[in-house]
């Protein structure tokens, strides 16, 4: 069984970490490769910091939850605190470089640390809204567990819907995932 | 036991009006029940990374609705004596 | 003189900001609570019971006693409390599913015995903890979880009428009341008025109070107030069905 | 002042509920909360013609749910709160105890078994071991001692209060509803008399502020991450672990060199007592073994007992329930297994004697 | 005519929840009752969404305790009913379910298992197998499957209709709130097409007279005399013991030369088979079982793993609760046994990895 | 002409002499229903759930389709068998303490959902099966076992007025009445009411029925019926309070 | 399935009245609401070894009320017809 | 241990059956024996057959119930059939005489069989109030299990308020006794 990739992506409410991993998550069941995704739960409706646990790989996935990631992405300083537990040597973690205060809290133990400036670029270059699709970009190139054509054929069938209405929409979601992807890339 | 909070306090003729972003969690409640229409949203951002409001003291009667109307206690009115 | 934010002396700072949404009504409910539980001086004698629903989330609210119950099972523990302890005011703390629902056996049974304690209820017209599903206060056509298609009396009956119920098996010395978080004033007075009634040692007192759930209704600020505050009395009449103070008649 | 509900010594006559009413009064129960089943009525009829005489109170509630509940908001004020019940209330029951275990209130309840599952008969059984041990979702956090005689019942009931408060896990005295009706002798005793300290409960809530300060309790029982709640589970789980051994009570004779030994628990245990007793002066070489505590269970000292004889023979008004309970505590001994299980019905002396015979 | 709602094979990727309400509707379930609870309530989401298009119905009850009563209404209708809980509503569902393991009235039941006691956490745990097992006063005349994926959640949903038709007892599901919550692939199909044959469930009510005349059915759950009640319990239990062997069910591999062998249930049996490959490719002598029906449990399967290994490990997110069905199946063996419990958290691959290392 | 018992043809015969004491109402009441449902000639097609208590002894006493279901759940075992199959006319019979204390939340939801399901609750005001404990309708100063010195109100309130909380929280289509043993043609005429009220898919309809339990009551057969005409009536008003055939106002 | 009763039967002016001891308990109910006082216990046993009720059928005006408020149908009355 | 003399009584729920077992378990139990009385009881508040089962012995007693008797009274036609079960060949049957039609359903294999006309006695020479009081008398002298005295003055501690008012009732209950014993004698 090859090890399959665990992804983690901690955010606030608002910041659409669910549909991200929601997303690959699909993609990569599309193609045809095995993949599990779980959001944290838990009694408040709001407030909590919002986790998305995703693997993906060439077999049935074990534990549904897992106790190391190999990219855990924190967007928020909340996110940045909470999963530090998720992170050991061998694990990329990713925040974004627009969240203050948070320096000590970084997980030291990591494998490697990528401050990438998604929000800043979600507002200036594009849209708030497609600052998650950012951070997906960022995700599936820091993995590479599935590729951009998949990826966007992924959003295609999500907000097709959408995109018939407004095609500039789709150009700005796809320009956001190539943009995450050069994030993670530069930050390297 | 004794909390400070972060304040935003803004002065007017008929008063002082506050918001403490670390209550605030953006909901909009206050800015519709001002009856002035005199709050907006505004670049601070509340406890949930959302934004909190401002008034516009030109316009504020201090009348203290929106302190009032507000589930956490994120706003303070007082109201000038006269 | 430095800002601070004006909250209830009650209220116990440590656990602010409190771990309701955005503009939930619960936190004006427990507001006015808390005001009340100022003024009549009573924060050292106050136990605070909350359900499972939404309300657990205020198991840290106050600087009172408190204790986090089942679901739907506040009102027993609270009497219970009670029949120990007379001198400890009680308060049962619960929402519309864990009154009407699974816990209105208690309910109706704790307000045919006249219990001395003060059963308060969050009306949101649904099941907000699990996520949105019908409560038994849900308004005909209102879409929910399990009404997505949204809720037909014919197949679910019409909302609730908690207090109308509450006061058809009470007697003498019972207040019953339905206040609203539109109304803040007059929910502080029923609240104010059912915990005197508990003192007082005259009877069970219970107030439900219209309230508000963005998360779940999907609102923004402007359509939750229209809706608690337009739709909801269409269905449930605010104001006080029993009050021992005043006289039959009167 | 009121007088003391037991004064002297005596030896009395009376059904089993009755024994639970008295004991309640001699441990200062302050408070009954209850709902009406068979065969455990009887306890509150007692209770509700007594406690007024000695200043305790009792609430009918209108479920066993809410018996449960209340009974916990009375811990929480302080009393020495109980209830009882039986079969379907016993079910019910698990829903407030499973509370009383994640929030370590103190409780104490009487069950007087009946024929299960479902309503089956208001009568008698030893159906509810399983549950009462381990019912509710979750791991058994409790105590369950398991009465033979009305003497156990008043010694029993009168301990579960200090064990429940002592240690605080849920504590429940199992009877059935043989014991419950039926009447026989016992010697009823005021404890302190018998320099046994009764544990004064202290209220959680409703304390008095100290210089008009107070330390308000605040107590929950949901957690929000699943890390919480593992650590707080492994905390009462060692906690658990760590009492068990203080708590564990068990009665064996004959063991020594026994070649079968009975193992049955409760009512039945008098059969089987009677069965060795009869079955050695016939120059069988047979042992008895009996768990008083049901949970924690007498592991270490069955497991003594079976590392020497060669069978057990568990003998139950039940199929296997303390067989079951046993066998896990056990685990790893090969001493051969024999049954006799007859759930819903009574066992007698002969037919475990015939039972024995039949085996050798 | 309405369409069948799963037309043809398909490989899909959704929720537990979402598999349960396909699975049902791919079962010819008629009608589901139920009362939301955490983790389950998807099922309630998506069965309402979707059962009103194939003529299903769905009421939403006042509580657990009406979700199971009503549920058994909708049987004794001839029809398929079903219902899901979880946690604080699983303990009061055994109230319903013994009365149906008593009059012998079929019904499914899926339960998504969260951490407990009490209200504890709404995310998961596997600490309901006692409960839903052995739950309430009696003696668990009941059928458990516990699933470890999406595609087991739809098999065994289908199977459990039929199961508990064809014998009688009440069957659960029992699955746990990652089930319920996480995504993941599977196929779903309409069983007719796999040539898997649905029971067609027969009004016990309700029937029409034949001829002007009808002979009405009298059911009850109370019995008069112990011995009445004795008689049934007896029928019952040589009835599930005789179709027990048919309806056990388990999983295992790598057990022939192990000398360590992986024992868990459920999801976290995922994660066992992943470190039992694992360390097998690194060399270590290590087996994987899995029963997937706890109850009744595969005991002789068990029992033979256990004679040719030398150690069980249990793994669990739970106190052992699978572990003691195990022990108390297989008593009598003296193979070791280790444990790694986890109550209210997941297990990973690497735990279990590093446990068997640190073992051997 | 061979003289036979006149007993209604829905009755069993071979389960007669029923079970129930000497002197007990219950009997009165099965009368009264066994005589509607072969006046609506629906034997056929009706379903009879009796609950715990003595109305457990009534398990084969017609020859209905009949479930025996446990203590306070009988409502919603007929409630299930209703919305699976429609066709069934569902009857759900009660005592006091099945209906007003235990399952008094599936009584009041099955009410407020307006379930086409026929209610029946024999009022004894006590727990008969059990041996006489207080029920939610023991009279004040009433002595059972567990008030042996009579029902306290200041301890556990009044006797619970069931059909009028019952009524509180229905709405149209629902029959709500409170009968009596002692006038056996208007309980008749109730119980028909609330099975007709079923069958037009009217909504809920319920009848409580004053009755008799001389074993517990420890009376004669005079005091019996004293206490069934004369004072239970004081606390119990007899007649409809709902009638979807009768228009408000009217 | 028909079981035939054991019955008394007594015949008067007004019609005829019957009791089957094998469903008489003996409760007194119907002998406490005869409007005409006219029924007494019976040396016959009913079904609980109980007397079991007989009427004076001088007095008896077979109006029913007895045969309609035994819980355990054990009288049957026929009125006459005119 | 001594074995425990095995008591059942049964009969209709009137003839206060229960009454005399819990007189004898109080006589044996001031003398100081051990006693075990049970009563069976049922969901059925009246109706059925009501059974006594009595032991008493000289230590404590084994279970409360049990399967064969030493001595079994039967009081009616259905307490016959009833009891039956708890008869084996060491058992003393008794019944009284005047139950008819239960020819065929005594128990053949009782070790023997008494009939005795307690009813007939009760309402020709005492009163039928004291009817179960000669089955007292009956009982104590088949089994022997309390003397004449301690049973009169067990009845004088159960009855003794009533004697008070009426002394003429502690005669016709001590006379009740004694008949009870002479009838079981010539039976015999
Ligand atoms: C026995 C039991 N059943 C179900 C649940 C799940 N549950 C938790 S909160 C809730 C609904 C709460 O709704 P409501 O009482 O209206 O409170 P709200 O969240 O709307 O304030 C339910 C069904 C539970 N915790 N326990
Ligand atoms: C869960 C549960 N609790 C308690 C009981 C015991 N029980 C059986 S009948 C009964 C009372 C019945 O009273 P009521 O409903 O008024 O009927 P009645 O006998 O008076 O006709 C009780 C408490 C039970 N069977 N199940
Ligand atoms: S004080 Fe009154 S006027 Fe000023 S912002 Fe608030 S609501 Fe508006
Ligand atoms: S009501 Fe309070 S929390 Fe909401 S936006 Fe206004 S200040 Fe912020
Ligand atoms: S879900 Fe609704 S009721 Fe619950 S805290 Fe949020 S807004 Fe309030
Ligand atoms: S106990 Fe009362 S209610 Fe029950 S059958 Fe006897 S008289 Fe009727
Ligand atoms: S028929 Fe009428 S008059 Fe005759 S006995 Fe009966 S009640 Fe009396
Ligand atoms: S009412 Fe019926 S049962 Fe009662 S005494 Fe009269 S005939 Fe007999
Ligand atoms: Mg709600
Ligand atoms: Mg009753």
């Amino acid at each position: 069984m090859g090890k399959a990739v665990k992804i983690a992506i901690a955010g606030e409410g608002g910041q659409g970490v669910q549909s991200v991993a929601e997303i690959i998550a699909e993609a990569a069941n599309e193609e045809g490769r095995e993949a599990l995704y779980i959001p944290n739960f838990g009694v408040e409706q709001r407030g909590g910091v919002s986790i998305a646990f995703l693997q993906i790989g060439e077999e049935q996935i074990g534990s549904p939850k897992f106790q190391k990631g190999d990219i855990v992405v924190a967007l928020s300083d909340r996110a940045v605190r909470r999963t530090r537990q998720y992170v050991d040597e061998n694990t990329t973690f990713v925040y974004d470089s627009s969240i203050e205060g948070v320096e000590d809290d970084l997980p030291k133990n990591a494998g490697r640390i990528l401050a990438i400036p998604a929000i800043e670029v979600s507002k200036k270059e594009l849209h708030p809204r497609v600052f998650n699709i950012i951070i997906m970009g960022a995700v599936i190139k820091a993995t590479g567990v599935v590729s951009e054509e998949e990826a966007r054929a992924a959003i295609e069938k999500k907000l097709g819907y959408k995109f018939e209405q407004d095609p500039r929409l789709r150009e700005l979601n796809f320009q956001a995932i190539s943009r995450g992807m050069e994030l993670v890339e530069k930050a390297q | 036991m004794s909390v400070a909070y972060k304040v935003f306090s803004y002065e007017g003729e008929k008063g002082s009006w506050s918001v403490f972003p670390g209550l605030c969690k953006g909901c909009g409640l206050c800015k519709e029940k001002c009856p002035k229409k005199c709050l907006s949203w505004s670049l601070n951002l509340g406890v949930y990374g959302t934004p909190t409001v401002e008034p516009d003291m030109d316009e504020c009667t201090a009348c203290g609705i929106c302190q009032t109307v507000c589930p956490d206690c994120a706003i303070a009115v007082v109201k000038k004596k006269k | 003189m430095t800002t601070v934010p004006q909250m209830p002396k009650s209220w116990r700072l440590e656990s602010k900001p409190h771990k309701f949404c955005p503009g939930c009504g619960h936190g004006l409910v427990l507001k006015a609570l808390g005001e009340v539980i100022d003024e009549l001086g009573i924060q050292d004698r106050v136990a605070f019971g909350c359900d499972i629903g939404c309300s657990l989330l205020a198991w840290d609210f106050f600087n009172v006693d408190t204790v986090q119950t089942h679901h739907g099972r506040t009102t027993p523990v609270m009497t219970g409390l009670k029949r120990a302890n007379p001198d400890i005011v009680c308060i049962a703390y619960m929402g519309d599913g864990g009154g009407y629902a699974i816990g209105s056996q208690h309910l109706v049974n704790a307000a045919a015995r006249n219990e001395r304690i003060t059963a308060i209820l969050v009306n949101n017209c649904n099941y907000a903890m699990t996520g949105g599903q019908m409560a038994p206060t849900t308004l005909p056509g209102m879409k929910t979880e399990t009404t997505p298609y949204g809720r037909d009396v014919e197949q679910t009956g019409y909302p609730t009428q908690g207090p109308e119920m509450v006061a058809a098996i009470t007697r003498e010395g019972a207040y019953v009341a339905r206040g609203t978080i539109a109304n803040l004033k007059q929910l502080k007075s029923y609240l104010k008025k059912a915990l005197e009634n508990q003192m007082a040692g005259n009877g069970f007192s219970f107030v439900e109070a219209l309230s508000t759930c963005p998360t779940n209704w999907r609102t923004n600020a402007k359509d939750t107030w229209a809706f608690v505050e337009k739709e909801m009395p269409k269905y449930f009449k605010v104001g006080e069905i029993k009050n021992p103070a005043v006289k039959e008649g009167e | 002042m009121v007088e003391k509900p037991v004064q002297e010594e005596k030896r009395v006559f009376m059904t089993g509920n009755e024994v639970v009413a008295w004991a309640a009064l001699a441990a200062k129960a302050d408070i009954m909360y209850g709902y009406p089943i068979t065969p455990q009525n009887e306890i509150m009829h007692y209770w509700t013609r007594m406690a007024p005489k000695y200043g305790k109170k009792f609430l009918q509630t209108e479920d066993e749910l809410s018996a449960g509940f209340t009974t916990l908001g009375g811990v929480l004020a302080g009393k020495k709160a109980f209830t009882a019940t039986a079969g379907p209330g016993n079910t019910l029951m698990q829903e407030p105890m499973s509370m009383a275990e994640m929030m370590r209130i103190p409780s104490v309840v009487i069950i007087q078994q009946r024929g299960g599952p479902s309503t089956a008969t208001v009568i008698y059984s030893q159906q509810e071991v399983t549950m009462t041990t381990y019912g509710g979702n979750g791991e058994g956090f409790r105590i369950v001692y398991s009465t033979a005689s009305h003497q156990d019942v008043f010694d029993y009931t009168i301990k579960a209060f200090n064990t429940a408060w002592k240690y605080r896990f849920p504590t429940f005295v199992l009877g059935d509803g043989y014991q419950a009706k039926m009447r026989e002798s016992l010697t009823i005793y005021d404890p302190e008399d018998r320099g046994i300290e009764l544990l004064e409960p202290e209220p959680f809530f409703g304390k008095q502020a100290v210089n008009g300060e107070k330390q308000p309790l605040h107590i929950r029982n949901t957690y929000n991450t699943e890390e919480e709640l593992y650590e707080v589970l492994s905390r009462y789980m060692d906690e658990y672990m760590k009492v068990a051994p203080e708590i564990v009570e068990y009665h064996q004779f004959d063991c020594d060199d026994a070649e079968i030994v009975v193992v049955s628990h409760g009512v039945v245990s008098r059969a089987a007592k009677g069965a060795v007793q009869e079955l050695r002066k016939e120059g069988y070489k047979v042992g008895y073994f009996r768990p008083i505590t049901l949970r924690p269970f007498p592991a270490e000292q069955l497991r003594a007992v079976a590392d020497k004889t060669k069978t057990l023979l568990f003998v139950e008004s039940a199929f296997g329930q303390l067989a079951k309970l046993a066998q896990q505590a056990i685990f790893g001994s090969t001493v051969g297994v024999e049954n006799l299980f007859k759930p819903g019905v009574g066992v007698t002396s002969e037919e475990i004697v015939a039972r024995v015979k039949a085996m050798v």
